[in-house]
Parts: C-alpha cells; structure tokens; sequence
C-alpha cells in the first residue's frame, strides 16, 4: 500500500525506511502541519475525516501516477484522520530517487494531486468559536461558520 | 428500491447522520441528490459535489440499481 | 547557525525540530544518499572534505539567500564529512513555511546551491579498485582515476 | 614574504601535504598557481579552479600580502 490511512500520529521513521534504495541518491519528503491560522482566522485544533474506501484507491492511483511520470526508485503517502492540534502532522509524503530533481518533482505531484482529488475533508475549529469545514465557505449558500455560541 | 448512502464533513453534520438506507425511485444520482436535497436542506449545490457508487467516481446520470452504495462529495481539503 | 558539519550521523529529528513554527503549515526536507552507483561505476564508499570556514560561510549565504527569495518561515543544511558508506546520508536540508510551494521551492534552491559553490568534495571508491574526486574526471588533463593496484 | 596555504581533495593528493607555508615572490594567487603547478605537477588548469584568501572567494589578480592563507579550490561536489 503506497497511500494509508492513520489514526495516530505518523511515524515518519518507519515509512521512510520504506523508502530505502542502494540505487537511490536523493530523499525527498513533505509534511503537512496544522497552522494556527487559516484565511485571517485563529486555528485552535482540526477534524479530518476521509471517505476511506475511495480515498485509498484514489490515493493509490495517484501514486502510480507519479511512479509513471517520474523516473523515481520508491513514493509513499499517509494521512492522517480525527482530531489534530496545533502543529500536528496531518500529512507525508516522501519520495526517493537516483537524482533529486525527479524525487521533488514527485513529492509535489503527490501532495498537490493528493490535495485536489482524494475525499479528505478537514473541519477547522477558531479561537472565535466558530468552526468551518474547510473549502466549503465558497460552496455554501449561507455562512460555512457554524455558531457554537449561537 | 433501497440504495445505502453515506454523507461526509458538512453533508453529514447538515443530514445528521453518516449513513442510511432508503427506499427511493430516484433513477440517476442526480435525482437522489435533487431528493434529499428537499429532505435535508444540503447547502451545496450539485455543482459542487462529486459523487462515487460503490465506492468508484460515478457521472451523475449513471442508472442506480437496488443496493447501489451512494456517497456525496464536498469539495475535499486534504493535507 | 543555519548551515553546519557533522562528522558524524545526521539528526534529522532534532534539525527539523529547529524548523517547527506553528505558523508553519508546510515542510519540506531533502537528504542526500549516498548511492551504489555512478557513472556507470559501482560504488562501495566515499569519504568527504570540506575547506570548512568558507564551507559555512557560503552555506549561510545560500540559506539566507533562500530565506531572502522565498517567503519561508525556518530553513537548515546540515552536511556531513570523513568516510561514508552505501545509504549514509551525506546532507539534509529542511524547510518550513505557511504554504507548501515555497518550501519545494526553497529546499530545491538551497541544495541546488550547496552542491554548486560549497567547497565540498567526494572521493568515489569503487568496488574495480579504482577511485576518483567527482567532478574532476573532466578537469584533469591525465585520467582521474588512481589505479589502487597500480 | 611568507604565505600559508591549505590544499583539499584531489589538489593534497597530488601536493602531498594539506598545508604548508610557503616563501614566495608571487604577487598575485595567479601568480603562486603557476609556481605551485611546476612544483608538484597539479593537473587541474587555473581555469578549473576558484581561489579564496582568508577563507573568502578572491580574484586571481588580488594582490597578495604576507600572512594571507590562500585555498584553491578544486570543482566542488557536495550532496
């Protein structure tokens, strides 16, 4: 499996060891952390939650997609799922290959495809109060912000 | 016929639920969707959604057999 | 000091602790490794030098440069010297910045860089015997490669 | 005068040492070059190379004064 699934924190030490290749010069690798700030509000913890059956599938064709694009040896993505607080790590990606342009030209597909297509969705909590999942606010007919307070 | 649905993020805090089965006649997952979008109020249009039966990326004009998995999908924001 | 030797193993956990910002929303890391191969020689080990008081002077340019260029919030090069062997990691560059296309950017421009003018060499020893600084091969008016057995 | 100078990689194979001081009458790095190329057969061209002076990048035409460290500095290979 070459895109997983967590629901505890990743371990970046195992699944960069996957990656290990005698034919492999460079290692690229990518996190994503939770920001305090998201759009002019203050984050304060996130929710992600994934449409898991057709998330790994998704993510596993995305992947291949980059084994076929880039001349690279191995690529590996996990993401995590539930509640993340502050600096957390939602996301990695790491690539390895014989030349480093092809591994950051990998990891980037990977992130940013991985970004736009797989069904993770990620509910973002404020020092406000206020919540919104986010890219939403431009989808909804009324304000994304739900009222806690409210 | 009966079609098992699943909502995610906002479709499922707005339907208050994360699962169901329901009877339904509509044809085309764009039917369903124009259905329970009467029944829950969703927010977003179907401009927005994606949408997978069982468990695959689906056209919304695809023809809906008994025991079809539906899942509606908001704009995704992983990572 | 945002650009530094060790004789010894890289570690990668305590310099990406020194990039953690909880603005930060993306990091991106870059290790080199040694290979197996090069040129079509078979690699067993290499040993590095570097003129060190320069090496981290230009080090620190290239990282403040980056800095200067990309709007990142933390950047790091760590580069290893003495003898290394098959899989070592050689260097590290890390980076963390609210958004993750700065950082690809930033992490690429920076190790583009240290390979380009940081006075650093590697000695190739192959598994023939011979051996041989790269990059020099075509530098030298006889052929490079010291005949071990010669 | 009396200048040190640190020799790397393929350049202290081939001088067999990797410092020395050194007694000279070369006014310039250009100048000590091509003395040190005929006494320890450097195959490296000037062209190939950088110098600095006092840890820092110089041009070859700088004009040397006593007690400078000059390095000349071999095509690098980092990563």
């Amino acid at each position: 499996m070459r895109f997983r699934f967590t629901q505890t924190a990743i371990d970046t030490t195992q699944a960069r060891r996957e990656l290990l290749d005698l034919g492999a010069g460079g290692y690229v690798s990518f996190e994503g952390w939770v920001r305090d700030h998201n759009e002019g509000q203050e984050v304060t913890r996130l929710e992600y939650e994934a449409f898991q059956e057709l998330a790994v599938k998704e993510g596993e064709r995305i992947v291949a997609e980059a084994l076929r694009r880039f001349p690279v040896k191995h690529a590996l993505c996990i993401h995590r799922v539930g509640a993340l607080g502050l600096s957390d790590m939602a996301v990695w990606v790491g690539v390895s290959s014989a030349h480093r342009g092809e591994a950051f030209d990998a990891c980037r597909f990977i992130i940013d495809e991985v970004k736009h297509r797989v069904p993770i969705w990620k509910k973002e909590h404020y020092r406000s109060g206020d919540s919104g999942w986010v890219n939403c606010e431009r989808c909804a007919a009324t304000p994304h912000h739900t009222h806690a307070h409210a | 016929m009966q079609l098992k649905i699943q909502y995610y993020a906002l479709m499922r805090e707005q339907a208050g639920r994360s699962e169901e089965s329901l009877e339904t006649s509509a044809a085309t997952p764009a039917d369903l969707y124009d259905e329970l979008i009467r029944r829950y109020g969703f927010t977003l249009t179907r401009e927005q959604l994606k949408v997978a039966v069982n468990s695959e990326f689906s056209d919304w004009s695809r023809r809906l057999t008994a025991g079809d998995a539906v899942v509606f999908i908001p704009p995704v924001a992983g990572g």
